[in-house]
């Protein structure tokens, strides 16, 4: 790869965060880094808020009887926790951060395809953002994120229509961001960056954008239906008129169960870069753990109705989705496997983002295991809708894409603001919501099997011991990431200059750019000669 | 910024932004955009089309008679006057590839032309519905058989073309600025990739209501 | 139920209980096997492999199509077993096996749970059931989807509007059980919620009958009081067709092809009579929707379907 | 890059008779609406609305010149449209099938 030439020129002096001052180079800016860090911030917001209604459903189930707060308030409370963790916080977080501040530079271009587009999704994201936050003043929504009809069209009295309109619109920011994504991956890639030397990440990337452009646009129209059946009775999920409730769900599903691709396969390209770099080791097995995204994006659109095992499906019909989500473990398998093959023989550090990373691995897997346990039809009959789903979603979605976000985040952070991070502080953070993590979610499967029902704001006694241990366990959580809150605002003030382009020693283009980048990314127009990867000088022939 | 000869052929055309290295990359991007662009377009319909097929299945009674009640000949012109502007549009393209100013110009206008007649045929259609009471909700009053089923045939025929209809008013805002900027002279033979991008969006709205014809009125 | 405060499997009560159980068990150890596994190698190859000084080079390793093919094939066949039993013993709680299977019906609505017995007794939010005996639940919703959940039962199944589903079970051990609504109804969602009371057949019977009038009874009352019989005449010659041994036969109709009258048909009749009209009928049944409830319903239907068995003795 | 000279362009010949073609389909299916074949109307005019779609596709919007990604994205939107149908479609098609029917759910007509 081409390797970064000190250029005394004043023009690289610039970098993109001091190029401009004024509100409007913020806010009107068509750059991708500065874009990548407004989304950075937004949803930093949107994740203090879920964690505080997260915060509120723990202290609420610390008791069997709802005594802290009404079950019309925790119904709103859950259904805001879930929708903004899940369209405000999860969704955008690795592909609008990490993604859109590092695809251009992975792939040595001097920006996304379309920077005004790419303006828009932020801007796209915000608007329906604000809508979220209208909601949560102004008496909120019980739906559960789900919206499952008649409840979300007919029944419910709360503002069903501004949180799917807030979802709809975040949903298009997501879509016109892979749409940029893939464009970039395609037609601006530097001369001698072959698809087979595409960093993993980009690979994930990739693969994401897919999911977003096929999934999403399905999940939108079908809460179109729904606002339509709810404000003027034209939608077709009414049983009233012989219209299938369950249709809905079919739809709803349709996008949602390949959206928890989208909330992983980022944070699988995260965990990819961060392993290679530090065991120093080229990745095992390249053209599987890319592969695997690209097999898990379209086997994932075959899998929609293991969350219907139950809900009056075809029996037959559950069948076939079964089978088919047995196979979409095989890729995920196959990753892990690979990133563990990684390890073996390097040079391992265990500095934050590796301590991240090996941390995912654990977790990502349990939570897939317990998935897989799920999608076995007579399990499902059992554990449907209990804490059993709840503690899986959470290993997959908090265990992996969450612990990923905070991997990547430590480990480019220094190429993003031009700041360290106190070392230190980090291990001990990762710790902690490691071992946080563990508590408040390792418990709710047990009650989960015992067979408390999701969604419920009072229970039997004899399920009280697991909610405690769990409540416990987000105390320790939420420190955990408070502690990163603390430590990188500190570090983006007075934390320790970087400009060592690459501090790590890690290969890929965005490491041969200067710290942090220059607006156009590129002073000189990078040609890729170098295999990706190539961390080791000399190449063991066979290991079986 | 800083003047090296890779870049350099980039900015001697005004049309290229800087984040592309030459024309042609800006060419195939935007088109690669557009694409794909079109395929979520596909998926946003075909949750509808979904619907539509399980209820076609479910009800194919009520759907017989409920299609009896759409207005054939109307629902014919519009499929026509779609087809003419999706040739206009095609021959708005060439023109721009040409270099016929004039012509380009023209062709836009008469797209839009059709396009406009498209839906003031539309907003017959739909107030006669509302007269006979088929709109879903409130306004419905259904007087033969098998009013329930029906009147998912009418949420499917309101949900359907009013999304497309929706499509088509974004799609003359479109022409609007398409219009505009060819009247001041932007495109060229060297540069007429946004009139094929509206092109593109524009005959895809046609495709979709050459499904949505026989869908709705016809069986 | 013993209260133990931090039980580890929920009580086991039904036939299907301890397969779901053992099923369980097997994923689980395979669960654990592979977690920690994957723990396992990490941890030891962090450790072992630690970094001495920032000038290491490890060798390069490109990958291994061996391996690959190894770590994807085997855990997939492994999860193929259970695909395979977890789908035969889904399919068992939906198939009617006993020759004496009992038939409850249920029927949910914000937020409670209402229970008929064939034979008379009705219940909000109790269940009582006979032990080892099959039985069938039929359940429809009057609002919103719940969900039917007997944890000891290991089963559950959503109750929908306007349509009709069902599961199978049989009770194994005697005691009492929690029953929930599963599945996100509205505010007091978590307030639905009740029990299920197996009892010996002996008692069963005894509780059976305190109750009183029976469904059919019941349903033959509400046809009367509806004016379906002014239309429904016994000897087929009122304005409808003769309800007798109507149940699963194959009715013609008017608009060509057939269709087997069963529970679900006869529901469709009567809330919407329009939709398959009878070869040889006008279309003059008005339609009861909005007018019946789904428990006045389900009764109509057990009238109806007595009907048969008289016509056959 | 005079785009001019890689693009190609049409005669304008060939677009009239495209054109021309696609009127007359729509006359076809209007005619073949007239008289009842029963359920082969279906069919024949969701054919003639596949084969009219074609050409628009593959003449007006330049797809048969148009390079490999473009008609890559017109197969994958089908395919996953497919996927959707499809899918969709199997549950409603056995819902009726239950291991023994118990007769309470959904029932179909026989033809
Ligand atoms: C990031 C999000 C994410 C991810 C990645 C996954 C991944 C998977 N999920 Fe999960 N899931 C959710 C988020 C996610 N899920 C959410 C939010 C819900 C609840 C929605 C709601 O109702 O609110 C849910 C619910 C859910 C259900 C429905 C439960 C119910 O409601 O009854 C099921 C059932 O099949 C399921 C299965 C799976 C499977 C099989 C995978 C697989 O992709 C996992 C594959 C990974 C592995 C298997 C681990 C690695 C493998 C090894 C180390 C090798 C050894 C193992 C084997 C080969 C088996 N999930
Ligand atoms: C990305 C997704 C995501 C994330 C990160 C989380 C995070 C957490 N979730 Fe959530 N959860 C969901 C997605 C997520 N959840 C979804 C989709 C549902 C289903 C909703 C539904 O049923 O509709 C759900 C439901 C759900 C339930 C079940 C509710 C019920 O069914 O009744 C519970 C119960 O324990 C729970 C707990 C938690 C906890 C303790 C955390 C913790 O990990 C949170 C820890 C975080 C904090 C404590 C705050 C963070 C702190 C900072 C960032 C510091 C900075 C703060 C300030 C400066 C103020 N969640
Ligand atoms: C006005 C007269 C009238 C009344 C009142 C009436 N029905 Fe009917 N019913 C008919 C006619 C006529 C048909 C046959 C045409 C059709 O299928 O719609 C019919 C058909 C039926 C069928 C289908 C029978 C078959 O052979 O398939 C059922 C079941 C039925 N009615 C039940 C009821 C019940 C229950 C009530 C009262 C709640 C009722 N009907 C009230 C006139 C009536
Ligand atoms: Cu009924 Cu939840
Ligand atoms: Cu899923």
């Amino acid at each position: 790869m081409s390797a970064y030439v000190e250029t005394p020129d004043a023009a690289s002096k610039v970098n993109y965060l001091t190029n401009g001052w004024t509100w409007q180079s913020w806010l009107l800016t068509g750059d991708h880094k500065r874009i990548a860090m407004l989304y950075l911030i937004s949803i930093t917001v949107f994740f203090a808020l879920g964690g505080a209604f997260a915060a509120a459903i723990r202290l609420e189930l610390m008791t069997p009887r709802g005594d802290l707060m009404e079950a019309e308030t925790y119904n709103k409370v859950f259904t805001m926790h879930g929708v903004i963790m899940i369209f405000f916080f999860l969704i955008p977080s690795v592909p609008a951060t990490l993604g859109n501040f590092l695809i251009p530079l992975m792939v040595g271009a001097k920006d996304l395809a379309f920077p005004k587009i790419n303006l828009l999704s932020w801007y796209l994201y915000i608007i329906g953002g604000i809508l979220g936050l209208y909601v949560a003043v102004s008496g909120g929504v019980d739906t559960g994120w789900t919206f499952y009809t008649p409840y979300s069209s007919t029944y419910s009295n709360s503002a069903v229509i501004a949180t799917a309109m807030g979802a709809f619109v975040a949903g298009f920011s997501s879509i016109l961001t892979g749409l940029n994504f893939i464009v970039t991956i395609h037609k601006m890639r530097a001369p001698g960056l072959t698809w087979g030397r595409l960093p993993l990440f980009v690979w994930a990337h990739y693969a994401t954008s897919l999911i977003q452009l096929l999934g999403t646009p399905v999940v939108a129209i079908t809460l179109v239906l729904m606002m339509l059946e709810r404000g003027f009775r034209i939608g077709f999920f009414d049983p009233a008129l012989g219209g299938d409730p369950v249709l809905f769900q079919h739809l709803f599903w349709f996008y949602s169960h390949p959206a928890v691709y989208i909330m992983i396969l980022p944070g699988m390209g995260v965990i990819s870069e961060i392993v290679t770099c530090y065991s120093k080791k080229s990745v095992f097995g390249y053209e599987f753990i890319a592969g695997s995204s690209l097999a898990i994006a379209i086997l994932g659109f075959f899998v929609w109705g293991h969350h219907m095992f139950v809900a009056g499906q075809s029996t037959y019909a559950g069948m076939v989705f079964s089978l088919i989500t047995f196979a979409v473990a095989v890729p995920s398998a196959v990753k892990v496997f690979n990133w563990a093959a990684t390890m073996y023989k390097g040079s391992i550090s265990w500095d934050t983002p590796m301590l991240y990373a090996m941390g995912f691995m654990g977790l990502f897997t349990i939570g897939g295991v317990t998935g897989v346990m799920l999608a076995t039809m007579a399990l499902d009959l059992h554990m449907h809708d209990t804490y059993f789903v709840v503690a899986h979603f959470h290993y997959v979605m908090v265990g992996g894409m969450v612990m990923a976000f905070m991997g990547g985040l430590h480990f480019w952070w220094s190429k993003m603001t031009g700041r360290s991070y106190p070392e230190m502080a980090g291990r001990v953070s990762a710790f902690l919501v490691f071992i946080g993590f563990n508590l408040t979610f390792f418990p709710q499967f047990i009650v989960g099997y015992l067979g408390m029902p999701r969604r419920y704001h009072a229970y039997p006694d004899e399920f009280q011991v697991y909610h405690v241990m769990s409540t416990a366990g987000a105390g320790v959580l939420g420190i955990g990431y408070l502690l990163p809150a603390i430590y990188f605002t500190y570090s983006l003030f007075a934390g320790k200059r970087v400009t060592d382009p690459n501090p790590v020693n890690a290969k890929g283009l965005e490491w041969t750019v200067p710290t942090p980048p220059p607006t156009e990314n590129f002073i000189v127009p990078p040609v890729v000669t170098e295999e990706v990867y190539a961390y080791a000088e000399q190449e063991e022939k066979s290991l079986v | 910024m800083s003047d090296h000869s890779a870049v350099l052929d980039a900015h001697q055309d005004e049309h290229v932004a800087h984040q592309f290295a030459n024309a042609k990359q800006q060419y195939e991007s935007s088109n690669l955009g557009m694409w794909l662009f079109l395929m979520t377009e596909v998926m946003f319909f075909g949750g509808m089309f979904g619907a539509y097929v399980i209820y076609r299945t479910w009800y194919p009674e009520a759907f017989k008679i409920a299609s009896t009640a759409t207005n054939v000949p109307l629902g014919a012109m519009n499929t026509v006057v779609l087809i003419v502007s999706s040739l206009t549009m095609a021959l708005a393209v060439q023109s721009a590839q040409l270099g016929k100013k004039k012509m380009l110009v023209w062709m836009i206008i008469l797209t839009m032309f059709f396009g406009a007649w498209f839906l003031g045929v539309k907003a017959i259609e739909y107030s006669e519905k509302w007269h006979h009471h088929h709109v879903p909700g409130a306004n419905f009053i259904w007087e033969g058989d098998g009013g329930r089923e029906v009147q998912i045939l009418y949420c499917l025929y309101f949900a359907m073309t009013g999304m497309h209809a929706v499509h088509m008013v974004v799609g003359l805002g479109i022409m609007t600025w398409l219009l505009l900027t060819a009247i001041k002279g932007h495109y060229t033979p060297k540069y007429y990739n946004p009139v094929e991008i509206c092109g593109l969006y524009w005959h895809f709205v046609d495709i979709v209501w050459i499904f949505l014809f026989p869908m709705l009125y016809l069986i | 139920m013993q209260h133990n405060t931090m039980p580890f499997f929920p009580d086991s009560a039904s036939t299907i209980a301890p397969e779901i159980d053992g099923l369980m068990i097997a994923e689980l150890l395979f669960s654990v096997f592979f977690s920690v596994l994957i723990f396992a190698i990490v941890v030891y190859f962090a450790l072992k492999y630690k970094r001495k000084s920032e000038d290491d080079r490890p060798v390069h390793i490109h990958g291994s199509l061996v391996l690959e093919i190894a770590w994807s094939l085997i855990p997939f066949i492994m999860i193929l077993g259970f695909f395979v039993v977890g789908t035969r013993v889904f399919f068992r709680a939906y198939t009617v096996e006993a020759a004496n299977t009992m038939e409850i019906f249920v029927t949910g609505k914000q937020w409670m749970w209402k229970i008929q017995h064939p034979e008379g007794p009705r219940e909000i939010n109790e269940m009582h059931l006979p032990v080892n005996r099959q039985v069938k639940f039929t359940m429809i919703a009057e609002d919103v989807i719940h969900s039917y959940f007997i944890p000891a039962f290991r089963l559950k199944k959503d109750v929908i509007p306007g349509r009709y589903t069902s599961f199978v079970v049989t009770p194994t051990k005697v005691g009492k059980y929690h029953l929930f609504c599963a599945e996100y109804c509205g505010t007091q969602h978590s307030g639905m919620v009740g029990s299920v009371y197996v009892m010996e057949e002996s008692d069963y019977e005894k509780w059976v009958a305190g109750g009183d009038e029976s469904m059919t009874a019941r349903g033959e009352a509400l046809f009367g009081q509806y004016g379906c019989s002014t239309c429904h005449l016994p000897n087929g010659k009122g304005r409808g067709p003769s309800l007798i041994g109507v149940y699963n036969s194959m009715q013609k109709l008017q608009t060509g092809g057939s269709v087997k009258a069963d529970e679900s048909y006869l529901r469709e009749s009567i809330l919407n009579p329009r939709a398959k009209v009878v070869e040889g009928f006008q279309a003059v049944m008005p339609t009861f929707q909005g007018q019946i409830s789904e428990e006045g319903l389900l009764q109509v239907i057990a009238y109806i379907k007595s009907l048969e068995k008289e016509e056959g003795q | 890059m005079d785009q001019h000279q890689e693009h190609h362009v049409a005669p304008s010949s060939m677009y009239y008779a495209i054109f021309a073609i696609l009127i007359c389909c729509t006359g076809l299916t209007y005619f073949v609406w007239t008289i009842d074949l029963g359920f082969l109307n279906i069919v024949v005019a969701l054919s003639i609305a596949i084969f009219k779609a074609t050409l628009v596709i593959r003449y007006f919007m330049h797809v048969k010149w148009s390079p490999i990604l473009s008609k890559m994205a017109v197969a994958t939107s089908l395919v996953f449209l497919g996927i959707l149908l499809v899918l969709l479609s199997m549950d409603y098609a056995s819902r009726g099938w239950q291991p023994k029917s118990t007769g309470w759910e959904k029932h179909q007509v026989t033809q």
